[in-house]
């Protein structure tokens, strides 16, 4: 199903009245996901977007973040997955056990990690493919020029080869070809993977300033907490397969274990060493 | 594959594990096989031991594949070439040197295993699908140069009328035995390997010696690295098996069974040229290792038993099918073949990949473990 | 060596590639969007052709050519369609070998199916184009024995190949500047991202079937009208097959390239004669490889340069 | 290996059970030795026919040495059943090849043999007993014919004919026919098949190739001045441009290359095409031309010739050659595959039978009847059709001849092998097909000269029926 694309909506981008009693657009209740019919990855995980929220989702490598995301992108489905129990609703419509494409059409645009363009298409092809889900070809052109607003080193790019880019405009063009969906949702897996510390930032502010400027709700999957925690306004933290805390970010960047397990950061917000960091881990456990 | 077995039937070393027939009735049983495939002859019709002569030809070229494909993981459209290779260097030694059959035959293997160590040679360099495209030029230009190349030899595209094999006896107090006749050029007696029913011992004989060969190949060192570099070459490699060594290994033995397969089809049919086998050949034989299961021992004796019936099937249903529409009288008999095996293959892909050999699994665990099992 | 007919087969050579490059497009668009190689294209393009003679021959239905040509290609479309969709969407994710022998099993099927349906005898295809009176070009600046070359090329093979570049620029226009195109373009490079986009990847393949169905056809169809229709017509993919390889897997202006080279060679083989320099008896041998040496190349393809002329190097940078 | 041992120990007891009780079947030792007259095989063959009786018991432990000498056994059966054989059926056995290179002249050629039957059991069969075909198709593959050939033989252990027409099938059969003694007619008339080693069942419904190719240059060089193009000379420069393959090359063998030198023709260039009718054939022609020749011969049939002029017109070298080629050449199926039928004007070929536009002969009239009758589609009024109806006729006729000599309840392939080679110069279908056996060779020695003057109906004689050189191999 093609989302409805109502007069508000056309206009693109257009900051869209954010009500504050916001029901929840995403619901994850409960989900079990297994991996060929053998591998618990996740179990029990249960959270929730709001209209127009940054939600954050942290953790460390193998803790279930990316598999959630798919989970709600279909993608699971790819590569033997299977949501086993629970649900996920998008608008009360239940996702698990549909195809990625169709969830896409619903409204919900994943960013994958690490960009995945489509590397012998040029920029702008690559920024066309993002709409190839819409058919209002004045509505396509003008998210262009509003993704090379937010973009503005694209425009120079736009014949030039996806694949020979460098990894922030990469990330640029994959953040830009989600929006060109017009999506309700987007979910980015680790987009500042493999970037510099500056670049992230940049991708922050303008996945933030997308966020303010056209009410997408974003959903970001962080190992790095940091950036995170700042333009996320919920946040979920991910162990072994489970949420193990939750909260505000304003909440979470307070809390002494965030502050110690994520951050690095020692109670007087001195950096930790290695060393320090793994006797900690070895010590404290979330659900010990 | 987990390996079921009777209760009580314990292994308490190396040497009991590696065993092949474990039990007397497995004895008895496998004696009352040869036995009846022995003397086939005597009670079945000479165009079943003419069926089953042809089976086990198509037996040990699929055997040869399965070494390639199903264990080393090498997909190859070549097989029929190499199968001409060996139909034409024991042919040629056959009347060219004045080799007895049983003498060619393995040179004849040992030349189709060369040929095809020099088609595996792309294998060090390309792998899946472009070996594939490798092994189907091996199915073009062998033919050719069999058509082309050295015509006062070979005899261009009409091919060469080969010799029934012979064996030739000792005269015994002025008679022939064994039934066996007299032969005046050479002043011996010679058995004759002429119709089905004679020549079905040759092709049971050596059926017999592959399948011993392939089935210890499958469980030695060999075997486990031919394995081990299908399911992942890379982890051979650090396993200290170098998987390109193993790969050609594996070329030359498919191509020595091709040989043989090729030889003794050469003198069965007393004739051969380039067309003779063909890439419609090659298909085929990759139908029956699919069809019979990749990987297995007795994945080839299925498939290729199994692949011929249904071609006998589709000769029997001809008439059927023209008495049903007349119209077809022409074209019943040509389409029923290719549409037959073309159906069963794509049945057997999509709802048993994994070939006969995994229901006989089944079957056999199932009688094994009754009443326990539904 | 026929030096004065130098020209004459590398051009006829030439000009030959055409329709080949049609149906090895067929095979590179299916393979380009779903990394199936399909061995059963030769049979697709006998059931289209066979088919449009149907559509055309008094004793099918006896329609005007173009109606029995646009129904043909229909026909063809939807063939592809419902191989897609019968027989390798269940496939998904299996093995190579599982896959290939699918396709090999489905040219079989293929082939009994064309023979049930349509029987064995030999067909005449209407000739779309003049048949006798060649063009006569003779070559500027080139000259033999003081005489200016001859160059005699059929008004079919001239035709033929021109109907197949038109086929081949109509292509690329739809891949360019269509949004089905640019959809196949993106499926081709990446499955998983393609649908994370929103492209029904199943329908992708399926177009990319009926559309290889129909540009084989085109292909079959101007075979058949140079030279008549009969079962054996599918063994014309046997020349497209190295042509695929020789300009790369996945690449469409490599099928075409491939193609033109292909032909190219197997017109330059047929000249030694019998002033040859390494005798009469060699340059026999050397004029009757036209048929193989498509798989000479592409045994040389594969050992020095595996991906082919243009096939993607995966651009590697992170 | 331990567990190895016992299974070879089996394997010796089977070898043993192999020589013990094995092969059923009788020795070939009626087989005529290959360096003996063709003409003296029969002669004591019918001799041993009793050997084959199935009442022998064949479970012969030793066989005395030297050889048996070929008594005279034939016991005089007391009566002889001759006549009257109602409820008695004769099967004419026919390998053809419906799916495979030569389907394109399959159909026509069982039709012509099911028309004749039919006519030739509603006129009361062979004495009475009904003539039944049975027909197989084998794809024009060795291997097939072979299968096949094994499940006729296995059905019926005394097949009394059998039909081929693959040159490769019946190549590789021949030594079978002759060992199993099986008499074939085939219509595939590669010189090997007649007269290779181990042949002698194997009788042709035509000249061999190689006989067509020289009877066709005598005519040639003795006519050279009115056919030849207007820009060739004096000199014969053939071009031999065929399908690679037994019948392809069927007619370019050691005899024929020094005949054509005897005659002063020299064979300018020889050029393969492909067998189908994809085929391309402007490189050959081309190369033709370039080497100067004249005159071109083409050993195929239907697409075969139809490529050659459709190249020759394409190319716009009409007139530049005389083409000529086998008796297969000249056919309808030629039509169906040429894109003017203007361009098969011209053509020359020898037929050791004759056609369809000799419309007084009564034996044509005949076969157009039993056409019409039968309401065959016109494009099967070719050669495939004629001369199967006109071999139906020379069997039967082979058969009674044997019937007489030893009665129905004694007949073997043997006797009718005998019959054929016996029947002296015969008129099949009342002279549409002539034959004659009993000079010692197995295929005919005479043929006209035929060419197309416009039209399938106009293949036109340019010479008449005159004996072929007998070109067939040395050895």
């Amino acid at each position: 199903m093609i989302f409805p694309l109502t007069p508000t909506l056309l206009s693109s981008f257009s900051p869209l009245a954010l009500s504050s009693s916001s029901l929840p657009m995403l619901k994850i209740n409960n989900i079990e996901v297994i991996y060929s019919d053998v591998i618990l990855v996740l179990r029990g995980i249960s959270l929730s977007v709001e209209q127009g929220q940054v939600v954050s989702l942290l953790g460390a490598n193998g803790a279930g973040k990316s598999t959630t995301l798919k989970a709600i992108s279909g993608l699971l489905l790819r590569e033997d997955g299977a949501v086993t129990r629970g649900n996920i609703e998008f608008d009360g419509q239940r996702l698990d056990r549909m195809a990625p494409e169709e969830v896409t059409r619903l409204g919900i645009v994943q960013v994958l990690e690490g960009r995945r363009l489509f590397q012998h298409l040029t920029t702008e092809e690559n920024l066309l493919t993002g709409a190839l889900i819409r058919s209002d070809r004045a509505g396509i052109k003008q998210s262009l020029e509003q993704v090379y607003e937010y973009f503005p080193a694209l425009p120079a790019l736009r014949n030039k080869t996806a694949g020979y880019l460098s990894g922030g405009e990469q990330q640029m063009v994959a953040i830009g070809r989600a929006l060109m969906a017009k999506p309700r949702l987007m979910l980015l897996d680790e987009p500042s993977l493999g970037l510099a510390p500056l670049l992230v930032r940049d991708i922050f502010d303008i996945i933030h300033r997308i966020n303010k400027e056209s009410g997408v709700s974003i959903m970001v999957v962080e190992q790095n907490a940091n950036v995170a925690l700042r333009a996320a306004d919920y946040a979920y933290v991910m162990e072994n397969g489970r949420i193990v805390l939750d909260g505000t970010a304003a909440q979470l960047a307070d809390n002494a274990d965030i502050k110690e397990f994520y951050l690095g950061l020692t109670a007087v917000g001195e950096r930790k060493s290695y060393r320090n960091v793994k006797h900690y881990k070895r010590r404290k456990r979330w659900l010990g | 594959m987990a390996i079921m077995r009777p209760s009580g039937d314990f292994d308490r070393s190396y040497k009991q594990d590696m065993t092949v027939i474990r039990q007397r009735w497995q004895y008895i049983l496998l004696i009352m096989t040869l036995l009846a495939l022995y003397t086939l002859p005597m009670y079945a019709s000479e165009a079943t031991v003419s069926l089953i002569n042809r089976i086990g030809i198509a037996i040990i070229a699929v055997q040869g594949l399965n070494i390639l494909t199903g264990y080393t993981g090498q997909i190859s459209l070549g097989q029929a070439a190499f199968m001409t290779v060996g139909g034409y260097t024991s042919t040629l030694l056959m009347t060219r040197m004045g080799l007895n059959f049983f003498a060619a035959l393995p040179i004849a293997a040992l030349t189709a295993g060369l040929i095809g160590l020099l088609f595996g040679l792309p294998s060090l360099r390309v792998k899946g699908f472009y070996l594939v495209m490798a092994t189907l030029s091996a199915q073009f230009i062998i033919p050719w140069v069999t058509r082309t190349l050295w015509q006062d030899t070979l005899n261009g595209a009409q091919g060469l009328i080969v010799p029934v094999p012979v064996i030739n006896l000792p005269v015994i107090a002025n008679q022939c035995f064994l039934s066996t006749t007299f032969n005046a050029e050479t002043a011996q007696c010679a058995y004759r390997f002429a119709t089905p029913s004679q020549f079905i011992y040759i092709t049971l004989t050596v059926l017999i010696f592959t399948t011993i060969i392939t089935h210890n190949i499958s469980r030695s060192r060999l075997g486990r690295a031919f394995i081990s570099v299908r399911d992942n070459d890379l982890a051979a490699e650090l396993l200290g098996i170098n998987p390109f060594a193993y790969k050609l290994r594996a070329f030359f033995l498919a191509s020595v069974y091709a040989g043989i397969a090729g030889a003794l089809l050469a003198s069965n049919l007393r004739h051969i040229n380039s067309a003779t086998v063909g890439l419609n050949d090659s298909v085929l034989l990759l139908g029956m290792l699919i069809v019979g299961g990749l990987g297995t021992s007795v994945g080839p004796i299925f498939g290729a038993a199994l692949v011929t019936l249904l071609e006998e099937i589709a000769v029997v249903l001809t008439p059927l099918v023209i008495t049903v529409a007349p119209d077809l009288a022409g074209g019943a008999t040509a389409a029923l073949r290719p549409l037959i095996f073309g159906l069963a293959l794509m049945l057997f892909l999509i709802f048993e990949p994994r070939g006969m050999a995994y229901r006989w699994n089944l079957i056999k665990a199932g009688w094994r473990l009754r009443p326990f099992a539904k | 060596m026929n030096w004065q007919l130098l020209p004459q087969f590398a051009i006829t050579g030439f000009l030959n590639g055409g329709p080949i490059a049609l149906i090895a497009l067929g095979i590179v668009l299916i393979f380009k969007s779903s990394e199936i190689f399909n061995f059963s294209q030769g049979q697709m393009l006998l059931i289209g052709t066979l088919s449009t003679w149907w559509f055309w021959a008094e004793e099918g239905l006896g329609l005007p050519l173009w109606a029995a040509i646009i129904l043909g290609l229909t026909v063809s479309a939807i063939l592809g369609l419902l191989i897609e969709r019968l027989t390798l969407r269940p496939m998904t994710g299996q093995p190579l070998l599982s896959i290939i022998l699918m396709t090999l099993a489905l040219s079989q099927f293929l082939q009994g199916m064309a023979i049930l349906t349509f029987g064995t005898t030999q067909r005449n295809f209407p000739a779309i184009f003049e048949v006798t009176s060649p063009y006569k070009i003779s070559l500027p600046f080139f000259t033999y024995n003081n005489n200016p070359m001859m160059l005699i090329l059929k008004q079919n093979l001239v035709w033929s190949f021109g109907v197949a570049m038109l086929c081949v620029i109509l292509l690329w226009a739809f891949f360019q500047y269509t949004r089905t195109g640019l959809s196949m373009r993106a499926t081709a490079e990446d499955h998983e991202t393609a649908q994370s986009v929103g492209i029904r990847i199943n329908h992708i393949f399926g177009i990319s079937w009926a559309l290889a169905g129909i540009i084989g056809t085109v292909g079959g169809i101007l075979i058949a009208t140079a030279s008549g229709l009969d079962l054996s017509l599918p063994i014309v993919v046997l020349a497209a097959f190295p042509a695929v390889l020789l300009g790369g897997l996945e690449s469409i202006p490599g099928a075409v390239i491939g193609s033109l080279l292909i032909g190219l060679t197997q017109g330059l083989v047929a000249l030694p004669n019998n002033d040859f320099i390494l005798g009469a008896e060699a340059a026999q041998v050397i004029r009757s490889s036209s048929e193989i040496i498509p798989y000479i190349i592409l045994l040389i393809v594969l050992v020095i340069r595996p991906d082919g002329l243009f096939g993607q190097k995966r651009i590697e940078r992170i | 290996m331990k567990q190895i041992k016992p299974v070879l120990l089996l394997l010796f007891i089977a070898l043993f059970a192999l020589a013990a009780c094995g092969s059923p079947a009788e020795e070939p030792t009626a087989v005529p030795e290959p360096t003996e007259e063709p003409t003296e095989a029969p002669v004591e063959e019918p001799t041993e026919a009793p050997v084959e009786e199935p009442t022998a018991e064949p479970e012969e432990e030793a066989t005395a040495v030297p050889e048996p000498t070929a008594e005279p056994t034939e016991e005089p059966t007391p009566e002889l059943r001759t006549e009257n054989l109602e409820g008695e059926t004769i099967i004419f056995y026919h390998f053809g090849d419906l799916s495979g290179p030569y389907a394109a002249i399959t159909s026509p050629l069982i039709h012509g043999m099911e028309d004749a039957v039919a006519e030739l059991n509603a006129n009361g069969g062979i004495r009475g007993a009904t003539v039944e075909i049975q027909f197989a198709d084998d794809g024009g593959s060795v291997d097939e014919a072979v299968a096949i050939y094994d499940r006729f033989t296995s059905e019926d252990d005394n097949p009394l004919i059998m039909f081929t027409y693959g040159s490769g099938e019946a190549e590789a059969l021949t030594s079978r026919f002759a060992e199993d003694e099986i008499p074939s007619l085939t219509s595939g008339l590669s010189a090997v098949a007649f007269y290779g080693e181990g042949s002698g069942y194997t009788f042709g419904l035509g000249s061999i190739y190689p006989d067509q190719f020289g009877a066709f240059l005598d005519y040639a060089v003795a006519n050279w001045d009115e056919i030849k193009p207007d820009s060739a000379g004096d000199e014969i420069k053939l071009a031999y441009l065929s399908w690679s393959g037994a019948f392809g090359q069927g007619a370019l063998t050691d005899e024929t290359r020094a005949y054509a030198e005897e005659l002063g023709v020299e064979i300018v260039i020889e050029e393969l095409y492909d067998l189908a009718p994809t085929a391309d054939t402007t490189t050959a022609l081309l190369n033709a031309q370039a080497a100067g020749a004249n005159v071109i011969w083409t050993n195929t049939l239907a697409f075969g010739p139809a490529a050659l002029m459709n190249g020759i017109g394409a190319l716009g070298l009409q007139g530049e050659f005389v083409l000529a080629g086998d008796n297969w050449a000249m056919d309808l199926a030629t039509y169906a595959f040429v894109s003017d039928p203007a361009l098969t004007v011209g053509m020359y070929a020898p037929l050791s039978y004759l056609w369809w536009n000799d419309v007084d002969h009564p034996g044509v009239q005949q076969a157009e009847a039993m056409f019409a009758a039968n309401e065959r589609s016109m494009t099967e009024h070719g050669v495939g059709y004629l001369v199967l109806a006109a071999a139906v006729d020379v069997a039967a006729q082979a058969i009674e001849n044997a019937i007489d000599e030893v009665g129905f309840d004694a007949l073997t392939g043997v006797d009718v092998q005998y019959a054929l080679t016996n029947m002296g110069p015969y008129e099949g279908l009342q002279g549409v097909l002539s034959l004659d056996f009993s000079d010692g060779s197995r295929s005919p020695h005479s043929g006209q000269i035929r060419q197309i003057q416009g039209g399938p109906d106009a293949f036109n004689v340019v010479q008449d029926f005159t004996d072929t050189p007998d070109l067939r191999p040395a050895k």
